[in-house]
């Protein structure tokens, strides 16, 4: 038979079909290939996820992760249960990490800023010449600037280093770093110290400016400890939280205030006078002097299980202060060494560099892994200042800002594809294992430190074994293996040490000048702007304001009432001769002249993502005072911008306060479990399937949701669920199977606000199936309310029928062909879940409880001939605080069956009888009863 | 006022007419006719290979096990395309000089991978999973026919949906004992489905209800 | 026996008047073509069973009756599916679609017996041949009849009388 | 009847014979050429004709992204422009049929492009729901047909429904309304003068011969088909109006829905027949056929239709306050003060305020007045119909997801250029078909006694 003949013999059907039933372009099969292996890899099964133990780093901080890949390609992070900065749970972060390493935009080959591409070889040749003179001089004029350093490996390369030219310099740069809290730690004990504040031992708490559950390398740690012991009511506890503009803390709190930055101290000098101290008090307004004074008198009571904690704005000082106030109250607070930096060393700051750079005194400039150009402080003005040194090089994932500025560009290898270590921030330590050759002609950092002593580059397998060859005893091999798979190194947390007795230090005087004080803050998605490019954070709405693909300064409705602003208004915000341009937003429970912008938008050269979004903050922050702009001015524009958000509506009132049914602690006791409605009367008989034996079902604890989004990133990974872009968020179109609503039933002034998780309900009485015309949308035996995208036309009146809106409609090919969804680059189809269906334009899709985990678990049991085990949801296991619970509720002694007889149990809508199997739990408060005015 | 028409013209309007009541009914027939057919559903085509594999050679012929090369049809979702090293594991002794096995040969000097046509088809978005299958007892030669008979490889059903839900609407026909699913030339017995029925009941396997459910083989 | 006679009269009184009294000599009318239905003529002509209605009820119950048929077979009998915990036979819900369907096919079964029953398409006829036809769709109202003698002078000028403007003889 | 009173109320004061009748009707098509207002309006059209055909183009290879549509907002102006054109559709047939069961005589005037009305909007009518799916190539899965699948539509969608609906409501109409033209195209074929107009007019007349006993049968088919058009039309409208009742959104769950559209219907659709009835009276110079009369009677039953639907809105409101239900209450609210409240009240003017004009006979007998209130009208309605689908949509039970929706520029294009469609069909039909019944104008005339031949 001739070659041609199928091909020819389909397109002739094709014709002919297309003239018969109008349906042509779908039916016709192109042949499809099935490219075996030459050699077939060990152990690998065709198409099965396998999982393996590795580590990626927020701010240069581990948090162990297990990386799932599915015919040698990654396509997942799940959390590392071992880990302590994981615990078995994620952040947005982590989440994305996957499609960071797919990111088409990460620089492929090395970079000459004047002839373009290059490679190793040719740079290995421009630095020998820098190297020489720097050589010669024993390292001077040699400035090495990196991350936080965490990984002992390249501590270790770098102290080598050091060691050779003892004249060089090394800076360290972290825009999001906590230098205040080290410095107010030096100042309290008189040595570095690193506090790990023990939420699950604290029961009252008072958070000043302080964020333990907002986004942060510490975030699922925090929360995880701070949920368990509130799962125990008897152990509730109070928050009380002080802070200048809503964070996920300050939403959770039993009592919160909104306090001007600069106030902040006074409450913690209250706090600190009630103890004892004796300090001149400050002034303070009255309403945050008696809510300063209910949470000292509070926090007395509870000696022992109580626990203050100052945030980053706060000068040393008041962490300092923090301190002595714990000490008295026997804070449940550890204390380590600090686990980052490298022995006996301290890195340089910028400014040291600046001035360096400004005395022409670098030769020879590597900044290794971090953008300063794009996040110091703008009036370091590195972009122009690098342009001093004699040779100067970046080695990052992308030719980002500072890449544009040095001579030389060196691409790194992301985490996922290079050998490392990194320890989290109690010290432990994870090994970094690679899931798959590098894509592109990267190298690790690793691999490039030894260029500087002039050296070979080495692979990193070696030089990771290297560190640990000596820990790893006689049996190494055995010992490394069982590390990689464990994912944690055992035993090198950081010991606990005995601080001794803090100093009591006085605080500073703070003085409010005129004009707005704008807080900065790390943005809860892409943190210091290193994920600028990531398109699943841009468009991953901030937890509180529900912003998505942008930045705004956030002021409170009076605020911007007496300047004449409205939300949407761009004003150019100035201080100190620095000034951007930004648009305002209207947000609740933000402090009088406080205005709240976060860090990492307005990046230029981010990538094709992230390019030209928000506003760039740090053109408002000085070095002096990276966190906190006092003075700012701000003055109308002519220009508005649409603020992009999910969600417009927030406050509920009256009826509709059942959405985000609230419970006091107090009355939790008369509480009652509320159903999911009631069978009506009905003319018909009711559906009599076949059951099964299985019945899915989620319970989600509102409580413990902290609003954290990582379940919203896990299933958007998970499940191939596409992003949309910021022109079709504009249109009101999203694309997130799961939303994260926040509901207010306080106001803008004392919001008192709560998270409720959304994704589908699975109703037994789908209002959504019965008006399909196709049965896209039905039911099978498990529960589950399938969406058959194959069958789907498109008529929508599934979503128009779903008192939920949690249907997510493909009005374009979201999934191809999209700027936003694949960057025009196929490199982002290699996350893809291959056990999850692409869904093409026109069909509709929505949350299925991961019906292809069902399906995996449901297949291996009938294929072994046993009974089902445990399925977990991607959002379940991304969550930090186990908020989501998945389980089957026709298997008795489930979790699931017994979390629905809870008091707090109720269901969304439930009058309107659609029986739905997502349910719900309270959210909990216990206010203090001597603030109680603050909620009326 | 003169005729318009000739007297054969009656005909041919009350044919035209008839026509229009009949095109709508035919053509829904012969689209329907159509696309069950083999020259739609590729069922019983041949597919040309790069390497002309036969399975009545090693199946037939050498009596090879269908899990020799297809290593992970009882672990997996996917049977398993052998590597080239399979083919080699043999041919490095036999007809190690065959210009037809010169691309095999290639493939492993090269380190490049043979690329196959694919023969089975299965309709877009559907998960099909063989080890489920295997374990359940639908012996190969239920959906892939006599493959120890074929020179080439061709699919032997016509792998629609109404096909799949012929068997998972009734399944007791197709099931075997456990050690005859990879026996090609498997004879239903005279009671199958007495037998058929007591495998069904034995092995859990869904009710017919349950396996037409859409989300047996969609997600 | 002559060819039947087509007699034009202009307004349909008159014609009804030609017709009974040729009927009342005992010619046989034929038919009678008008522009427009004359109550008299058409009880004259009509056929006695008009089999338009009772042919439509059965058609369009036979219709609703297969269609609700099909519905419950669809979704009870081929593919039993679970939407939103509807019955299976949810019977109410069923009822709407036979009745379009069953007027529907009621609607194409009386085009199919009105053609049927009045012999259309017929495009060729021998009144066509008949020049003054062409008015019988528009202002003048014609008798066809057919004379009870061989020759049918007597009948043409009775017609005449009653007011024919014309008469002609119809050959097939 | 009234006819006795005043013997030519329905017919020009002088007298016409049936040649006349015919000639007043046939002869602008075939004995004169367009005239400058017909080309004119021939030129004004194709700009919007082609506009709907790059639209409807547009729509299927870019997708329905390009509505205004937005995940809450599922529906649009698709929805609306739907239910507005089968609203439209429906009182052709009503106005044919209804009338003819209740002896309305009055009817065989307008009729004939009532009807053509009816189906070229039910034609219309007919896209949107294609064009406003995801994937419309995949439409015809709502037909039960047999496939390799084994599949079946879903036969408890309100869209199923819907499909037949429109299926048979279409063909119902285009027999009805052959079958009623079918003696006037033997009457074109009688006078045609070419040669090809006679053999097209000749087929298409099927060998029609006026015979007695052909007119026995035709009259009771058409009757019997006017006895059927009646539930069917309604029908049609109430499956529409349960496009939205048999869903569980506050607005929509309302079991006055289904009477409620068909009202809304007869009044958008006999408001569209007034607008066309002007249009048709002047250019073909029918005053003698459409008479003052017609339109007195016509402004009367959209003076009734305005209270009905006055009424309809009040009992919404009234059953949305006493039904007590929350979400029911906070959309009756929304109508008032949310997001498109001027809209809603430009509705309520439209709909309710405006045609109590015409209480008075000067307004109905002024056709210029009437054609604007018609306008107005038509206008009113198919605001309704927008917030029928905005209002409920942007308020639904979901706070969290409540949102307005963003007009695009595709939806303004889908809105007016259908107009030019409807236009071209009725443009093109009014020179090859008769635009009046002459056979049932002539009877009219006939039992009318103005009719010259009974004199002579």
């Amino acid at each position: 038979m001739s070659p041609l003949t199928t091909p020819s013999r389909r397109e002739a059907l094709r014709l002919l079909g297309a003239g018969i039933t109008l349906a042509a372009g779908g039916c016709s099969k192109p042949v499809e290939t099935i490219v075996p292996y030459v050699h077939s890899p060990e152990q690998l099964l065709p198409g099965v996820p396998v999982r393996y133990a590795t580590a990626v780093s927020l701010s240069g901080w581990a948090r162990g992760v297990h990386a799932i890949a599915v015919d040698g390609r990654p396509i997942k992070i799940e959390g590392n249960p071992l880990h302590p900065g994981s615990l078995g749970a994620t952040d947005v972060f982590a989440e994305a990490a996957i499609l960071d390493l797919y990111d088409p935009d990460r620089s492929r080959t090395v970079t000459e800023r004047v002839n373009g591409i290059a490679s190793w070889e040719m740079f290995e040749r421009a630095l020998s010449g820098p190297l020489a003179t720097v050589q010669a001089a024993r390292g001077r004029g040699l400035h090495l600037v990196t991350g936080r350093v965490t990984s002992p490996t390249l501590a270790r390369q770098i102290d080598v280093l050091l060691r050779a030219l003892p004249e060089a310099t090394w800076q360290g740069h972290e825009p999001a770093d906590d230098v205040n809290a080290e410095r107010g730690a030096e100042l309290a004990f008189g040595r570095r110290l690193r506090a790990l504040p023990r939420l699950d031992r604290a029961e009252t708490i008072l958070c000043v400016g302080a964020d333990p559950l907002g986004p942060g390398p510490d975030q699922i740690r925090f929360s995880n400890a701070l949920i368990s012991r509130r799962r125990d009511t008897a152990r509730f506890g109070r928050l009380y939280v002080a802070e200048a503009a809503l964070t996920l803390t300050g939403v959770k709190a039993d009592a919160r205030r909104a306090v001007h930055p600069l106030d902040q101290p006074a409450v913690l000098t209250v706090v600190a006078n009630t103890l004892g101290a004796g300090l001149p008090v400050p002034e303070l307004p009255e309403a945050a002097r008696l809510f300063a004074q209910a949470a000292a008198d509070d926090l007395k009571r509870e000696e022992g299980r109580a626990l203050v904690l100052a945030g980053p704005t706060l000068a040393p000082e008041c962490h300092a202060l923090a301190h002595w106030i714990n000490a008295r109250l026997r804070a449940p607070v550890d204390f380590i060494e600090p686990p980052d930096g490298i022995e006996g060393r301290k890195p340089a700051t910028l400014s040291d560099l600046a001035s360096a750079l400004d005395r022409g005194a670098v030769t020879c400039l590597a900044i290794l892994g971090c953008n300063p150009v794009a996040t110091a402080p703008a009036d370091l003005d590195l972009a122009k200042r690098i342009g001093r040194a004699r040779f100067s090089l970046h080695a990052g994932l992308h030719g980002n800002e500072t890449a544009g500025a040095t001579h030389w560009h060196l691409p790194l290898t992301h985490e996922l594809e290079s050998w490392s270590d990194l320890r989290a921030t109690d010290g432990t330590v994870s090994l970094v294992q690679p899931l798959l050759r590098p894509l592109y002609d990267g190298r690790s950092l690793h691999q490039i430190l030894p260029l500087f002593s002039g050296r070979a580059a080495t692979a990193g397998y070696a030089l990771v074994r290297e560190t640990w060859r000596e820990r790893g005893g006689g049996d190494f091999e055995g010992w490394w293996r069982r590390c990689l798979h464990d994912g944690v190194i055992d035993g090198t947390a950081a010991p606990t040490l005995d601080p001794g007795e803090p100093r009591l230090i006085a605080l500073p005087e703070t003085r409010r000048g005129a004009g707005l004080t704008v807080e900065l803050r790390p943005d809860p998605c892409l943190w210091d702007g290193r994920f600028a490019n990531n398109a699943w954070l841009q468009e991953c709405p901030k937890p509180i304001s529900k912003q998505v693909w942008g930045n705004a300064l956030a002021l409170s409705r009076a605020d911007a009432g007496r300047r004449g602003l409205e939300a949407g208004d761009v004003v150019r915000a100035s201080a100190g001769g620095r000034a951007i341009e930004v648009p305002i937003v209207i947000e609740s429970g933000v402090a009088e002249g406080v205005g709240m912008l976060t860090l990492g938008y307005g990046r230029e050269r981010a990538g094709a993502i992230g390019n030209g979004i928000g506003a760039n903050a740090y053109g408002l922050a000085s070095a002096a005072s990276p966190w906190l702009v006092t003075g700012v001015d701000l003055a109308k524009s002519d220009r508005t911008e649409t603020i992009l958000r999910t969600q417009n509506y927030v406050e509920i009132e009256g009826e509709t306060r059942k959405l985000c049914r609230q419970i006091d602690l107090a009355a939790l006791a008369s509480a009652e479990p509320k159903g999911i409605g009631a069978d009506q009367p009905s003319l018909l008989d009711p559906w009599k399937g076949d059951k099964d034996g299985h019945a899915w079902a989620m319970v989600i604890d509102t409580d413990a949701c902290i609003g954290c989004n990582a379940c919203v990133v896990a299933c958007q990974s998970e499940n191939n669920v596409p992003v949309v872009g910021p022109e079709e968020i504009a249109r009101g179109r999203m694309m997130h199977w799961l939303r994260i609503d926040i509901y207010d039933e306080g106001g803008p002034e004392a919001p008192r606000a709560g998270f409720q998780p959304v994704p589908c309900m699975h109703c037994e009485h789908a209002p959504c199936e019965p008006v399909c015309p196709v049965a896209a949308s039905v039911h099978d035996g498990e529960g589950l309310n399938l969406q058959v995208y194959n069958r789907c036309v498109g008529t929508r009146f599934c979503e128009a029928n779903c008192p939920y809106k949690v249907r997510r409609f493909n009005f374009f090919g979201y999934a191809d062909g999209q700027p936003y969804a694949n960057l025009g680059a196929e490199s982002v189809k290699a996350q893809r879940n291959p056990n999850v269906t692409v869904r093409a334009r026109g069909v509709m899709e929505k949350c299925t409880y991961c019906i292809q985990r069902i399906a995996t678990e449901r297949q291996a049991a009938e294929r072994d001939g046993r009974a089902m085990g445990p399925v977990t949801t991607a959002c379940q296991s991304a969550c930090p605080t186990r908020a989501i619970q998945f389980g089957d509720l026709a298997k008795p002694g489930n979790a699931i069956t017994e979390l629905r007889k809870d008091p707090r149990h109720y269901a969304l809508m439930e009058e309107l009888n659609t029986r739905p199997r997502t349910t719900y739990l309270a959210n909990l408060r216990s206010p203090n009863p001597d603030l109680k005015e603050e909620h009326a | 006022m003169v005729q318009i028409f000739h007297p054969g013209a009656d005909t041919v309007a009350r044919v035209v007419l008839a026509s229009i009541g009949a095109a709508p009914v035919l053509a829904v027939g012969l689209a329907y006719t159509l696309w069950r057919s083999p020259y739609a559903t590729a069922q019983d085509v041949t597919v040309e290979q790069p390497v002309p594999f036969s399975h009545e050679h090693h199946v037939g012929g050498l009596g090879i096990d269908c899990r020799y090369c297809h290593t992970s049809v009882e672990k997996a979702a996917f049977a398993g395309i052998p590597p080239t090293e399979t083919c080699m594991s043999c041919h490095s002794q036999e007809w190690t000089n065959a210009p037809m096995l010169a691309p095999v040969r290639q493939s492993l000097a090269e380190g490049r991978p043979l690329t196959w046509n694919r023969v089975h088809n299965l309709p877009a978005y559907v998960y099909f999973n063989h080890a489920v299958h295997v374990a359940k007892g639908v012996g190969c030669s239920t959906c892939h026919g006599p493959v120890q008979t074929m020179k080439l490889m061709r699919p032997s059903a016509p792998l629609t949906m109404g096909w799949c839900l012929d068997c998972h609407r009734d399944p007791a026909p197709s099931l075997r004992p456990h050690d005859a699913v990879f026996d090609m030339t498997w004879k239903p017995p005279a009671d199958q489905a007495v037998i058929g029925a007591r495998f069904a009941e034995k092995r859990h396997i869904k009710s017919p209800e349950r396996l037409s459910e859409c989300s047996i083989c969609h997600r | 026996m002559s060819a039947p006679l087509l007699a034009e009269f202009d307004n349909p009184e008159a014609l009804v008047r030609a017709m009974r009294l040729a009927a009342a000599d005992g010619h046989r009318a034929l038919d009678a073509f008008t522009p427009f239905p004359v109550p008299d003529l058409t009880d004259a002509f009509a056929p006695p069973r008009n089999r338009v209605r009772p042919a439509m009820a059965l058609a369009g119950f036979g219709a609703a009756a297969a269609m609700y048929a099909l519905q419950w077979y669809a979704s009870v009998i081929d593919y039993p599916l679970n939407t939103g915990g509807r019955p299976l036979h949810s019977w109410l819900v069923f009822l709407l679609v036979p009745f379009e369907f069953g007027v529907l096919i009621a609607a194409i079964t009386g085009l199919v017996v009105l053609f049927w029953t009045c012999g259309l398409p017929r495009l060729h006829h021998p009144l066509f041949a008949i020049p003054q036809f062409e008015r019988a769709s528009q202002d003048r109202f014609m008798l066809l009849i057919a004379s009870k003698d061989a020759d049918a002078t007597a009948l043409r000028e009775s017609l005449e009388r009653a007011g024919a403007l014309l008469v002609a003889e119809m050959h097939p | 009847m009234s006819g006795n009173a005043q013997p030519h109320r329905w017919i020009a004061r002088e007298r016409l014979g049936y040649g006349e009748i015919c000639a007043a009707v046939a002869d602008p098509i075939q004995r004169r050429g367009p005239g400058r207002a017909w080309v004119i309006a021939f030129l004004g059209v194709l700009p919007l004709v082609l506009a709907s055909v790059i639209a409807i183009g547009a729509v299927l290879t870019i997708g329905i992204g390009l509505s205004g549509v937005n995940t809450t907002v599922v529906w649009g102006f698709s929805i609306a422009n739907y239910v507005w054109w089968i609203g439209i559709g429906n009182a052709g047939t009503l106005i044919s049929s209804m009338l003819l069961l209740t002896r309305q005589h009055w009817r065989a005037s307008i009729n004939r492009f009532a009807e053509a009305m009816t189906l070229f909007a039910a034609a219309i009518a007919g896209i949107f729901p294609i064009i406003h799916l995801g994937r419309p190539l995949y439409s015809y899965w709502l037909a039960p047909y047999p496939n390799t699948m084994d599949l079946w539509p879903q036969w408890r969608s309100a869209l199923v429904w819907d499909f037949w609906a429109i299926l048979s409501y279409l063909l119902f109409s285009l027999i009805f309304w052959f079958t009623g033209l079918l003696p006037d195209l033997a009457t074109m074929r009688d006078r045609a003068q070419s040669r090809l107009g006679r053999k097209i007019y000749g087929a298409l007349a099927l060998g029609w011969r006026g015979s007695a006993r052909h007119w026995a049968v035709y009259e009771t088919f058409h009757k019997t088909m006017a006895a059927l058009a009646v539930p069917l039309v309604c029908s049609v409208h109430s499956i529409v109006g349960l496009d939205f009742a048999a869903s569980l959104m506050p607005g929509w769950q309302e079991s006055i829905f289904p009477p409620y559209f068909v009202v809304g219907a007869m009044y958008s659709g006999f408001a569209m027949v007034v607008v066309l009835a002007i249009i048709i009276r002047w250019g073909l110079n029918l005053q003698a056929l459409i008479t003052p009369a017609h339109f007195d009677a016509m402004a009367k039953v959209m003076l009734f239709a305005s209270i009905v639907m006055t009424f309809s809105y009040a009992t919404e409101w009234f059953m949305g306050w006493y039904g007590g239900d929350h979400a029911d209450r906070a959309v009756v609210s929304y109508f008032f003060t949310g997001d498109y409240r001027w809209l809603y009240y430009s509705l309520l003017f439209c709909n309710c305020l405006m045609p109590q004009a015409l209480w008075f006979a000067q307004v109905r007998l002024n056709l210029c007045a009437l054609a604007i209130i018609s306008i107005v009208i038509n206008l009113g309605m198919w605001l309704e119909r927008i917030l029928i689908v905005w209002n409920t949509l942007s308020h639904g039970h979901a706070v969290s997801l409540w949102r307005t929706y963003h007009v695009s520029f595709y939806d303004g294009v889908i809105l007016i250029a259908p107009l030019g469609l409807f236009a071209f069909g009725f443009l093109v039909l009014a020179r090859i078909f008769p635009i009046v019944s002459i056979h049932e104008v002539s009877q009219l005339a006939h039992d009318q006694g103005a009719a010259r031949g009974r004199a002579s």
